[in-house]
């Protein structure tokens, strides 16, 4: 690692040591999946204090209010964060999908417009693409948004599903079908639309959980400006992609820095209570840390730029099994953790740390199941990542 | 031994099933869930009462029906399918066989008859921290005083702890032996709380005894004897236990099925789609496995085998069973994908009650490490 | 159990312990899957051995030959077999396939002819179902059969493959294709056909052990009578599928012997080296005994009969399983054993018990493969066990 | 730390790939199979002398390139990948590591230039019975006399015993210490023997010795400091054998990708059965987290961590590569249906090599036991 490298890691990690302290000292490793609806108005006011000094969005240009950080120095970044104990972050769509897919494709208006908020943290973001019949199968998109020809706004009809945050967020994207009688990737349009209208209803989903980070989003009559289609319209297909491809991003690390804590809460549980002297546990404690190091070997792989330009297709294949990887292994995960609680897993905790372990246990469920299912994943990995033959699919 | 059901137990199975269709359909599964005392009353008194499920186990001559651990073993394969909320697995699955096999009469005399009228439900306690049976770890102390007994301490986790009529509870004798007794849930001293538990279709609940004072005729067993009988009740209720299991299990394939039947991605049932047909097929596999331990072992079980094989029986049936469900409940979840995930559909409810129960009357590893002992020594 | 079948257990288990002596000592435990070149003649006496004393066939009717056995009493007969040690019968295929459809489905000729021999344990028979282009997909047979219109014989051309036990066969059953032009189950005919003769060559596989238990067979203007026909030309897949369906039988239980014999291996074998302290194996050898216990009962339910004449699927769907089951116990049982001996795995054992341990190992990966393939099992189980829609078979 | 290989990776690991297509084709592998000394001289010699493999991680002062443990690694995967017969392993990927790391400046100068020019072969015992370092169950003894010991003993599992020309052996000392010897294979006393292996791509014999006489100055290392030593040296061999084992895990779900592609069953290539498809999507996964494993640890171990971080890290390569070689050899031989169960295709060398390697230097339980230690303490 270089000198200036070691100096920016100590920079930030002296910085939240510094600031994650008297009123957000209660955040630390608080916010993560699952643990979404932990102190939202706090967490809000963390994003500003964040934005103060400028360590939101560290990654993006300057001109657009970042850093402009290599990706080595975000790893730093987030590896950082996570390990100070830095909270789940409200406003990581805005950051890491939308704030790129703007300064990508996005009109310099939009970028004007939208990115300041992002970067100072007031403004919060969520996704409207899954429909109750357009999950794994997001071609199968049936919300619809015709153009009202007097004043150009499109009006937007429809139900979308899985909208993680919405009840803390002004805005949301949303994929819908401007091009009647369309099917399929085609006739699609990418719209920005503010969430606090007359047309829009917001229904949080009861999750196993008992919690809701999760909703449903109704559209009736909703309006979007025409200046705020992203992209053509019938062309927004380009637009949802490239904006998943911003998901898979450096913010793994930091995930998996939050893994860490995990793994960290679970052999303290086991020493704690004796199962840690259980040599099967043991097997599957040491089973999780092995899978932990391949992750963030995976997602150093998957990161890696050759000094001289050379490419091989490793760090693509890093990328197509990392989502898959993850979310198994945090599943498996959270099972151990159960196990390792033994009679006490079923009995909600007083104990923060415990209740957490046991909040991981549940939500992890849906790791395998949001941003594209195991069963997606391995439809993936084994047509792009090996060349095997599409699924078959009957004509419509 | 031929496996096949005979016609009664053919009745009695469905007869179960249309029964607890209804008195235990996915809304009255929440209601319950949702009450303070965990479950329907006036289920519970048609069941107990009407239909004497808790009289399937006990002998004629303390008012039962006199039928093996295989009718227990059929009607709780439905309960656990129906995810029953009922005080039926601590009662009649857990307490009668310890009042039966701790074989103290004038006690059986007393409790049994009133187990299957269903006019008393019980609980048994285990341990100090769980629900296993491990004398070692019984924190709670009696000392006999004159024709009584006084129990103090405390037990963390026992079923159905602050509904219970009846608590069978274990305590230390000054010798330092264990004693069981049989405790009413009015006497004077006792507390029970219930926990907040997220598997919400069965209670738990801590108990606490402060100088409580029980009959010493209401002392069961002690001892070498209590540890016995003790060990012998557990195999029996794990054996119950796991044909519950069995049951959540295949409601977990059933409700897939009919779930993947419906949707519908890329133009397709994904029903079609040969990665979750095998999938479901492999659940198939587990399930059936599972089920053929159960019903093996309740068969030896009525043949009252010796303790070793009878345990080994228990270990086995429970293991799997208890595997399975896990295995069919994280799949449930996972197939169903998005509303899998949902309060509103049941997987989650399968999928509690799998990870609850695993641990309970021993989790899969430690029925395993039983069974090597048997084979390999112990280590 | 009843009086009347202890006394037949200790009829067989005390014949089997006085004869299963001398000569026939070697055979103890010998001649099982992966073990089938182990002293062919010797156990082909003794099945000469076993046929005067009336232990062959016992559960066919009395008129063939047999004992006309009850199922709980062949049950025991296969059960206190195994338990002594009884050799891998070189004639199972004739005594629980062949022998069984020619007395449901072959001619009065057929039986008189056949049926003597098999129970005399003088005739043995091998199986011509498989073909290059036809493992999982039996119904693609493109082995051809015409009669020659001059003698009314049937002449073969085409070639099997994966026969076991061709070499030590006179007689092989073939399922070929006599209507040319026939797809899929149609047109397909059941012929008896000896082996030694012109038309026929037999070429061993040399498999992963290093052994030939199976045979390609190639067939180059053989013949069959036309008496040697079984049911009609044409109709040639119901008598396949009627053999088939005596496969899946009474010598399961047998088989369970003999893993439960070499789990006994397995748990000495750990005693002996250590392996038995390791808290890891234990935990799977406790999992096999659990497995080969349900396996057990699974078999119970499948063969079992109402006493009342009530039928339930519950033997079908132990039924369906059963396969897929104990192929995959036996699978994982034989890496259980090799990693039991550990680094001497890898070494050819001089000790006949654990050099057995190392024949389960490799040969237990065949299990998953023939008789139906795992992939195959999972398909019949999905959708003949669980309603599920059958593959789409594209148009040819 | 960068993950992306440069150029001259890229070029090491494609120039290995290109010979070995070649000098380690299919029928290049069973030819040395069959042959006596389990190798080709001549491939040999085109490795070790012109392509100049073993030099790799040799420092230039003893006439090496001076590359780090991650160019072992390279070479190593593709050699696994065609399932190279040869002494590479058990000299350049074992015998180095010990040799630089028990530090004997004068053995390294006498011994690792002849290694690096090709013309010298050695292997390295580890214990008295299998292919891990267990000072403990060392069974030979060493005793001084004047200038040089004498050594009798028995070695039972050595990777090229009879092949190899250096043979690094472990021989306790009066005092108990372990020291460790390098010893000619020519040394009167010292006899080789080949074992009859099921693994055939490489062979393991057993050494005996029958008071050998070794010069004081070929004593490497002993107590503590050897201790130490071997375990580092230990976990660069355990990081390389990863790499050969993901290199296997990669042909395995090669060749059935080819296979299955040109297969059909049922009208269609069996390929295109999603259930096939998400098999060979889990071979992948497995295979790249194992390969990010191994690449990780041999970035890691050429920083030169300390004693506790090179063995986790060593022990995450090995466990993990090692599982997955031999999930995906199962699943070859599995694929290919019945010709996977033939001599004549390749899987079962594969299935072969992957057990037998899976209990050297640790087996994955062993493994994980070690880092269950590190984090959790001894049990």
């Amino acid at each position: 690692m270089s000198e200036d490298n070691a100096a920016f890691r100590a920079e930030i990690s002296g910085w939240m040591q510094d600031n994650l302290q008297g009123e957000y000292q209660c955040l630390r490793h608080r916010g993560g999946p699952g643990d979404e609806d932990a102190h939202p108005e706090l967490r809000k006011q963390w994003e500003q204090h964040l934005a103060r000094a400028r360590w939101t969005c560290v990654g993006w240009p300057e001109q657009y209010g970042g850093r402009n950080l290599t990706p080595a120095q975000q790893v730093i970044f987030h590896e950082e964060y996570a390990r100070a104990g830095g909270p789940g972050r409200v406003g990581h769509l805005g950051e890491t999908l939308i704030g790129p897919t703007l300064i990508a494709l996005g009109s310099e208006e939009q970028k004007q417009r939208f990115l300041p908020g992002i970067v100072a943290g007031t403004q919060y973001w969520c996704q409207g693409y899954s429909e109750p019949n357009a999950g794994s199968d997001l071609g199968n998109v049936q919300t619809k948004a015709r153009q009202d020809e007097a004043g150009g706004d499109w009006i937007v009809d429809g139900q979308k599903v899985w909208t993680s945050l919405a009840h803390e967020s002004q805005w949301v994207f949303v994929l819908a079908r401007c091009e009647p009688g369309s099917k399929g990737n085609k006739g699609l349009i990418f719209l920005l639309m503010p969430l606090d209208q007359p047309g829009i209803e917001v229904r949080p989903i009861k999750q196993l959980t008992g919690t809701s980070e999760f909703s449903e989003v109704f559209f009736d009559g909703a309006r979007a400006r025409n200046a705020d289609v992203v992209g053509a319209p019938g062309a927004g297909w380009k637009i949802a992609m490239a904006l998943l491809g911003f998901e898979r991003g450096l913010s793994t690390l930091g995930q998996q820095a939050h893994f860490e804590h995990e793994l960290q809460l679970v052999c303290a549980a086991a020493k704690a209570n004796g199962a840690a002297r259980n040599p099967m546990l043991r097997n599957r404690i040491a089973q999780a840390w092995m899978g932990l190091k391949a992750m963030r070997y995976n997602a150093m792989r998957m990161l890696a730029t050759s000094p001289d330009g050379t490419v091989d297709g490793a760090a693509d294949n890093a990328g197509l099994i990392a989502k898959y990887y993850w979310s198994n292994w945090h599943r498996d995960f959270g099972k151990l953790a159960a196990d390792v609680l033994g009679f006490d897993a079923d009995i909600a905790s007083t104990e923060p740390a415990l209740l957490r372990l046991q909040q991981v246990f549940f939500f992890s469920r849906a790791d395998t199941i949001y941003a594209g299912t195991n069963e997606i994943q391995l439809n993936i990995i084994a047509e792009r990542g090996l060349g095997m033959p599409k699924e078959a699919r009957p004509a419509n | 031994m031929d496996f096949a059901l005979n016609s009664d137990q053919t009745m009695i199975r469905d007869t179960a099933a249309a029964f607890l269709a209804d008195a235990s359909s996915s809304a009255a599964v929440r209601a319950a869930m949702a009450g303070a005392s965990g479950f329907d009353a006036k289920v519970w008194q048609t069941l107990a009462q009407e239909l004497a499920w808790c009289a399937t186990a006990i002998p004629e001559e303390y008012e039962g029906l006199g039928l093996a651990c295989f009718e227990t073993v059929l009607l709780a394969e439905q309960c656990g399918r129906f995810l029953l909320c009922a005080p039926y697995f601590a009662t009649a699955c857990l307490s009668v066989p310890v009042l039966l096999e701790t074989g103290n009469a004038a006690a059986c005399g007393r409790y049994l008859p009133q187990i299957a009228g269903g006019t008393l439900t019980a609980t048994t306690a285990l341990s100090a921290t769980g629900l296993d049976w491990q004398p070692g770890k019984v924190a709670a102390a009696a000392i006999r005083q004159d024709d009584h007994y006084l129990l103090s301490g405390a037990y963390r986790q026992v079923i159905d702890a602050a509904t219970a009529g009846l608590l069978l509870l274990p305590a230390r004798l000054p010798g330092g032996e264990t004693a069981l007794f049989a405790v009413s849930a009015t006497a004077a001293g006792l507390s029970a709380t219930t926990h907040d538990t997220f598997d919400r279709t069965r209670r738990t609940g801590a108990v606490k005894l402060d100088q409580v004072r029980v009959d010493a005729g209401d002392m069961l067993a002690c001892g070498e004897a209590l540890d016995k009988s003790m060990q012998r009740a557990c195999a029996g209720a794990a054996i119950a236990l796991a044909a519950e299991q069995v049951g959540g299990a295949q409601a977990c394939l059933d409700m897939t099925l009919a779930y993947i039947a419906e949707r519908k991605q890329f133009g397709r049932s994904i029903a079609s789609f040969q990665a979750i047909k095998h999938r479901c097929a492999e659940m198939m596999v587990r399930i059936e496995a599972a089920r053929s331990a159960v019903h093996g072992a309740a068969r030896q079980a009525a043949t009252r085998p010796g303790d070793a094989d009878l345990t080994l029986e228990a270990a086995c049936a429970k293991a799997l069973a208890s595997d399975a469900y896990f295995y069919c409940a994280q799949e449930s979840i996972q197939l169903h994908g998005g509303v899998g995930f949902t309060w509103e559909y049941d997987p989650h409810l399968h999928f509690k009650r799998a990870q609850a129960g695993g641990h309970w009357l021993g989790s899969s590893d430690e029925l395993r490490e039983r069974v090597a002992a048997n084979l390999l020594g112990a280590i």
